[in-house]
């Protein structure tokens, strides 16, 4: 049986091996402190009072009840945000973004979604809070609620802001709009191309809203000092994020506000915004307390932020020999209450997969009464491929051409040019197709059906950028001549792992020498947030430079030791070693132990905003098993394949792939925000909102095929973004194969799955 | 001379001008390039003398980490494309 | 409103007495009145298995149970199965398999997965995976979790 | 979640005095897995929480061939399933036990509690039905016994009065060629709660070829668990067949009275009643030629 395989050029000492985690200990005992584990002396507990309505005018808050109830300490509304005394002309320019970053921490004039924050309470224990939360009382002008792109592109749709104009790269609209922003990508000539092909299908796909389903519920603990002092603790993907977005929306100064990570459970791109930091400290500055706010899973759901629901319309044509003439789609994603979906970038990567002579997109950032949109692993990206690779397996089908031969003939390859101008540099598309087209499960035919039950197979590519961004490290190396690395990067799933084994690749020393660790915002260099599939790459550069840095001073300390040149001295294989006299000879533990005596530490650190992204492409293989009866479709069995540049600890770099491929057969197949008619979600638990648990799934078998990156000295691209992006195309594909049904809604429950065949039979 | 390449919906500006080749040694050059020949195309690209939040620019196909200050080679191709946000994992 | 309930009970192997609100559940009592914070809170409704603990030796969801329900009962929590000679055979398993990626889940999967390999350790892959229905993990897609569960039992036979 | 108190009473008298002294703002809590849910939801309020653990009867399972089967009210699903000779009686019982939530719930969770709960979705009810049970209560007045199909009367409401509890629910004991069944469709494969739920019951004669009688009890399709009588009538005396069986499914549909929610369509809700009243007469004829 096919499980893990690992298609390596390059052999390291440290880099692609499997050592255990340093902060595993901690976290397999219980010890290792997530944000809601936090306590401080005199700490109180907050609730939020939530909008029941998804669209609605304030028309008051009367807090007096509450305030009068015996232990509470304070209680804030939007009046006590900065924003609320700050007129338009004080504001200029950064009016309309402070004025939609306030409001969504705290309803101003209207609420947006259900579960909008519209008041807080602090008060002794959590269940205080919570009866003097129900004591304020909001009186509420219910409007009606915009839930879908489709109505909220529709002539005479109801305006979530009255002064939101479309922005298309500079050119504003005359008129106010639930259209954010229209982007527009364009090569050669699609008539023409159209003309040219043999067959052309057109299709428009919808998805539904879903989340990243993070078991950690979001959590802020804020201390306000009299002095002005912020101290935050929090769950977050990027400290310095959350330390700007605060200093923002509270108009307090960046020095003044020191945010400290703790141990993050989960995130997915879900964790980067800010929800409950600045209430908790103003609650804190209210207070004069500590002040921490935990979520329930019911305003995890109702209240952070999903990944965009969307419509998608494609038009992909190509000749009878299988060569691409033309790729158009229209692609609107919704943002939820306020602008920021990522329509752009599932435009640029809807096509990236394919190299075409000509090209049309048009991307759409559309609001509606949802709560705010955030990233979820490659956003964007699995909704345009779940549209795009179904076209594809389509025009596959009518040329009559094997999938992986239709994809290879079209491939994305060094040197392709991408619709948005880029052009590719090495990149790794053709070797996962190749190694898909060749492994097991390709070669091994669908098992036979048994009664009543349909198989099939499908697969689908996918493509996510892994650009670098600013990452920090800090190096010392320490008497005992271990190296402590301490980074800005917060550690999802191994971080410290993947940084710990680069560094000691770079120095030549052991794994275990090697003790990184994760700072707050006042200890280290700015770090932009641990996502996007950036960390292993930009950080690990950060490293490995400060790294070279590290060796350089090594070699001058010895220099200093010997008296010799610092050009006689080399550093070799973790050795001091000088070049023509072999008595002088020094190992990096010897040398560390007299780092005190000669001169102090030895210390060096890199910030860094490295080029050389390393893109990374996927191709998954499903089998899936539909049940005519009930329309319930499991998957048999399941192979992800992806280009990961050098997998760096390759056992996370399957969890990766693993936990990307499991998220998107959620996506496929049960997960989605229901709403009801009033633009209430009815489902806002994990037993209604249905993701897969340990019994919906296969074992996920992986093929990390290992491109190097030429940006990269060991070759690292990145990984975690691109295993969400094929799934949802290759489950509706292998359904297809099963039933003959084309789903063109996700997600594809059992009842869709119903009326589908009951469609297909004419009943 | 580095290429600039128009973005679609620049293109009214430009008059339908797709691509555009200039003399410049670094990102501000190219737009004050730009905006003489084009005039109002800067607005449309530079705000509080920054690249606009919103978007981004690829020199030879790695983003501008630098701004206006980004140095652009002799023979440097320039694109405008959106700024992603954060993807995550 | 009367006061708060004195509880004994013995957790991790030790009496302890403390004091509680009826309303407060044992989740709440472990981690905000004694302070161990190794079991998480996920969802608080019994639908994520995150502050899976040992009641009597079976397997609850500690949201589930109120904290003056243990009087005169046993628990066990992550805190309570290493000992001073070193980590528990699953702990020790989950580290090797890299079966945690956040690891916010892995407690209440670790107890759990005691619960069943304390009676079944030649459990298999499917007896696993039914066990382990009720925790959620949404880095892994639970393939590493299961392998750490198989190697586990494999040791503890 | 609002301010509650707790009492241990150790007899049913003194629960049933608990009990009574609070009217409606009291309830009996065995597993809590479905009440402490809705009083942190605020979807129920009460004063006072009576723990049924501490009550011999309520924690009491007992089975014999003769007797049948008494389980009380505040027994765990686990025990249930984790006792041989009840596992072999009672197949469609077990069904349901070993579906209820996750293992942690079963630890926890009782039958008692799940009829109480009285959700159109509960899982134990259609085979407790089915299987002819029958609800033993206690009450300031008394005590009674109520057939379980007329015991929810209401989502979330069912037959006991102020002062009255569950004390167990017994069952009658199997007779020969008898066998049952539950299903339920679910679009994960476990802790979910059912679109449709089919329990049945049958016994057939001698041959194994013809049913003798039979009872069919739906869940999630109309506002209590259904039992639908005429289908499992329309068995009685009837061969086994998937003509019979058909049409005793038909029959079933008739019964039900879905809407369509976030969980499913009426349509979609009808069909499984019929997928499933098939695939559980054919388990529970396997089941009754098997044993």
């Amino acid at each position: 049986m096919v499980a893990n395989i690992v298609l390596s050029e390059v052999e390291y000492t440290h880099i692609g091996k499997r050592p255990i985690r340093p902060d595993g200990v901690d976290k397999v005992i219980g010890r290792a402190q997530y944000g809601p584990d936090i306590t401080l002396k005199g700490l109180l507990h907050g609730k939020v009072l939530r909008s029941p309505y998804a669209h609605a005018r304030i028309k008051s808050i009367d807090t007096s009840e509450a305030e009068d109830y015996p232990g509470v300490r304070a209680i804030i509304t939007a009046q006590d945000l900065p924003f609320a005394s700050l007129s338009k002309e004080e504001l200029g320019a950064g009016y309309q973004a402070l004025k939609f970053a306030s409001d969504h921490v705290l309803a101003g004039g209207k609420v947006l979604f259900k579960g909008h924050p519209v008041a807080a309470v602090a008060a002794a224990n959590p269940h205080v809070a919570e009866e003097a939360a129900k004591l304020i009382k909001v009186e509420y002008e219910e409007l009606p609620p915009v839930m879908s792109v489709v109505e909220a592109m529709a002539d005479g749709a109801t305006l979530l802001h009255d002064d939101l104009y479309t922005s298309s790269l500079g050119e504003i609209s005359q008129t106010a709009s639930n259209v954010a922003a229209h982007a527009r990508y364009e090569k050669g000539d699609v008539a023409q191309g159209f003309d040219e092909a043999t067959v052309v299908v057109e299709r428009e796909f919808q998805t539904a809203s879903v989340h990243q389903g993070y078991i950690e519920p979001h959590n802020g603990t804020a201390l306000w000092s009299a002095d002005g002092q912020l101290d935050v603790w929090c769950s977050t993907q990027g400290a310095f994020t959350v330390r700007s977005s605060m200093a923002n929306v509270l108009r307090h100064p960046v020095s003044k506000i020191k945010v400290t990570p703790m141990e993050m459970g989960g995130g997915f791109g879900g964790k980067i915004s800010i929800y409950l930091e600045p209430l908790a400290a103003l609650l804190s500055k209210k207070s004069g307390q500590p002040v921490k706010l935990v979520m329930n899973r019911v305003e995890v759901f109702e209240a952070s932020g999903p990944a965009a629901g969307s419509w998608i319309k494609v038009k992909m044509g190509a000749t009878k020999d299988g060569k691409l003439t033309a790729c158009q789609a229209e692609l609107a994603l919704d943002a939820g209450a306020y602008p920021g979906s990522p329509a752009m970038s599932a435009a640029m990567c809807a096509f990236a997969c394919y190299d075409y002579p000509n090209g049309l997109l048009d991307a759409y950032d559309v609001v509606v009464n949802k709560p705010k949109t955030q990233a979820y692993r490659a956003p964007g990206s699995p909704q345009a491929a779940y549209a795009v690779e179904s076209v594809v397996d389509e025009l596959c089908e009518k040329l009559g051409i094997d999938p992986f031969e239709f994809r290879l003939r079209n491939a994305s390859k060094e040197g392709t040019r991408r619709i948005e101008g880029p052009v590719y540099r090495r990149i790794g598309l053709v070797e996962c197709l190749e190694a898909a087209r060749s492994h097991d499960h390709y070669q091994t035919p669908v098992d036979v059906q048994p009664s009543g039950k349909l198989r099939g197979r499908g697969v689908a590519s996918g493509f996510w950028f892994n650009r670098g961004f600013v990452s920090s490290c800090n190096l010392t190396l320490n008497p005992d001549g271990t190296v402590s690395v301490v980074m800005g990067s917060v550690d999802l799933c191994g971080t410290r792992a993947s940084i710990a084994q680069q560094t000691a690749e770079a120095l030549g020393i052991a794994y275990e020498d090697i003790k990184p660790s994760i700072a707050d915002t006042d200890s280290i260099g700015y770090t932009f947030i641990t996502g996007g599939s950036r960390t292993t790459f930009a950080t690990g550069l950060a490293t490995i430079n400060a790294s070279q840095d590290i060796k350089q001073r090594m070699i001058e300390r010895a220099a200093a030791i010997w008296e010799a040149k610092v050009e006689d001295v080399e550093y070799v294989d973790a050795v001091l070693q000088h070049k023509s006299d072999s008595e002088l000879r020094m190992t990096f533990k010897e040398l560390a132990g007299r780092t005190l005596t000669t001169g102090g530490s030895i210390t060096a650190q890199c910030n860094i905003d490295p080029p050389g992204e390393g893109n990374s492409f996927a191709v998954h293989i499903v089998d899936v098993e539909v049940d005519r009866d009930t329309g319930k479709v499991d998957i048999l069995r399941y192979t992800a394949i992806q280009d990961c540049g050098k997998a760096v600890h390759p056992s996370y770099v399957e969890g990766q792939m693993q936990g990307g491929a499991a998220q998107g057969i959620g996506w496929a197949l049960n997960e989605e925000y229901f709403f009801n008619g009033q633009g209430q979600m009815t489902n806002s638990s994990f037993l209604d909102y249905r993701m897969p648990i340990s019994l919906d799934l296969p074992m996920i078998d992986t093929v990390i095929v290992e491109v190097a990156n030429p940006g990269h000295p060991y070759g690292v691209r990145g990984v975690g973004e691109t295993p969400i992006v094929p799934p949802l195309a290759a489950i509706a594909n292998a359904i297809y194969q099963a039933t003959g049904v084309r789903m063109q809604s996700l997600p594809i429950t059992p009842g869709k799955v119903l009326d589908a065949l009951w469609s297909q039979n004419g009943s | 001379m580095v290429t600039v390449f128009i973005p679609t919906m620049l293109q009214p500006i430009t008059g339908g001008v797709k691509q555009f080749d200039c003399e410049a040694t670094n990102l501000r050059q190219v737009i004050e390039r730009l905006d003489q020949l084009f005039p109002g195309i800067k607005d449309k690209l530079v705000e509080d003398g920054r690249i606009k939040p919103n978007l981004a620019v690829a020199i030879d196909g790695e983003v501008a980490r630098m701004g206006l200050l980004e140095k652009v080679g002799e023979n440097s191709e320039v694109h405008f494309v959106p700024a992603i946000g954060g993807g995550a994992s | 409103m009367p006061g708060p309930t004195h509880v004994q009970a013995t957790i991790n192997g030790e009496e302890v007495n403390f004091l509680c609100e009826p309303r407060q559940s044992l989740l709440e009592v472990l981690r905000d009145v004694l302070g161990m914070t190794g079991t998480k809170e996920g969802c608080n409704d019994g639908n994520c298995g995150a502050c899976t603990v040992l009641f009597d030796g079976r397997i609850v969801d500690s949201c589930l149970v109120l904290g003056v329900e243990i009087q005169g009962r046993e628990v066990t929590t992550i805190e309570g199965l290493a000992t001073a000679d070193g980590l528990h055979p699953i702990q020790q398993a989950f580290l090797e398999n890299a079966a945690l990626q956040c690891g916010i889940c892995t407690p209440g999967f670790i107890v759990a997965s005691k619960g069943l390999l304390d009676e079944e350790p030649g459990a298999d892959e499917g007896r696993i995976r039914h066990w382990l229905a009720g925790n959620l993990c949404r880095c892994t897609g639970y393939d590493k979790i299961v392998r750490a569960v198989l190697d586990a039992g494999e040791k503890m036979k | 979640m609002d301010w509650i108190d707790f009492a241990t009473p150790k007899t049913i008298s003194e629960a049933v005095e608990l009990l009574a002294s609070k009217g409606d703002r009291a309830r009996l809590i065995a597993g809590g897995t479905d009440l402490l849910v809705q009083l942190r939801g605020g979807r129920r309020s009460v004063d006072l929480v009576v723990d049924a653990k501490q009550i011999p009867e309520l924690n009491e399972m007992s089975y014999s061939p003769q007797n049948g089967l008494v389980i009380g009210a505040a027994v765990p699903c686990y025990r249930i399933y984790a006792d041989n000779a009840i596992a072999e009686a009672y197949p469609g019982l077990i069904d349901a036990a070993s579906l209820i939530g996750g293992i942690q719930i079963q630890g926890r969770a009782s039958l008692g509690g799940n009829l109480c709960n009285a959700a159109p979705s509960g899982d134990s009810i259609p085979p407790i039905i089915a299987l002819g049970g029958v609800a033993h209560i206690a009450g300031s007045n008394g005590s009674r016994q109520v057939a379980a199909e007329d015991f929810c009367t209401g989502p979330g409401r069912n037959i006991l009065q102020d002062g009255e509890m569950l004390v167990s629910i017994n069952f009658p004991a199997p007779v020969a060629h008898s066998g049952a069944s539950y299903l339920r469709f679910i679009p994960r494969n476990e802790m979910d709660i059912a679109v449709a739920g089919v329990g049945t019951s049958i016994v057939l004669d001698e041959s194994g070829q013809n049913f003798v009688s039979a009872r069919i009890s739906l869940a999630s399709v109309a506002p209590i668990p259904v039992f639908a009588k005429e289908a499992g009538d329309s068995l009685a005396g009837k061969p086994v067949s998937e003509a019979t069986i058909q049409q005793a499914s038909e029959k079933a549909i008739a019964a039900a009275t879905p809407i369509s929610d976030m969980r499913g369509t009426i349509r979609q809700r009808n069909h499984l009643v019929g997928v499933l009243t098939r695939r559980t007469l054919n388990i529970a004829v396997e089941r009754a030629r098997g044993g």
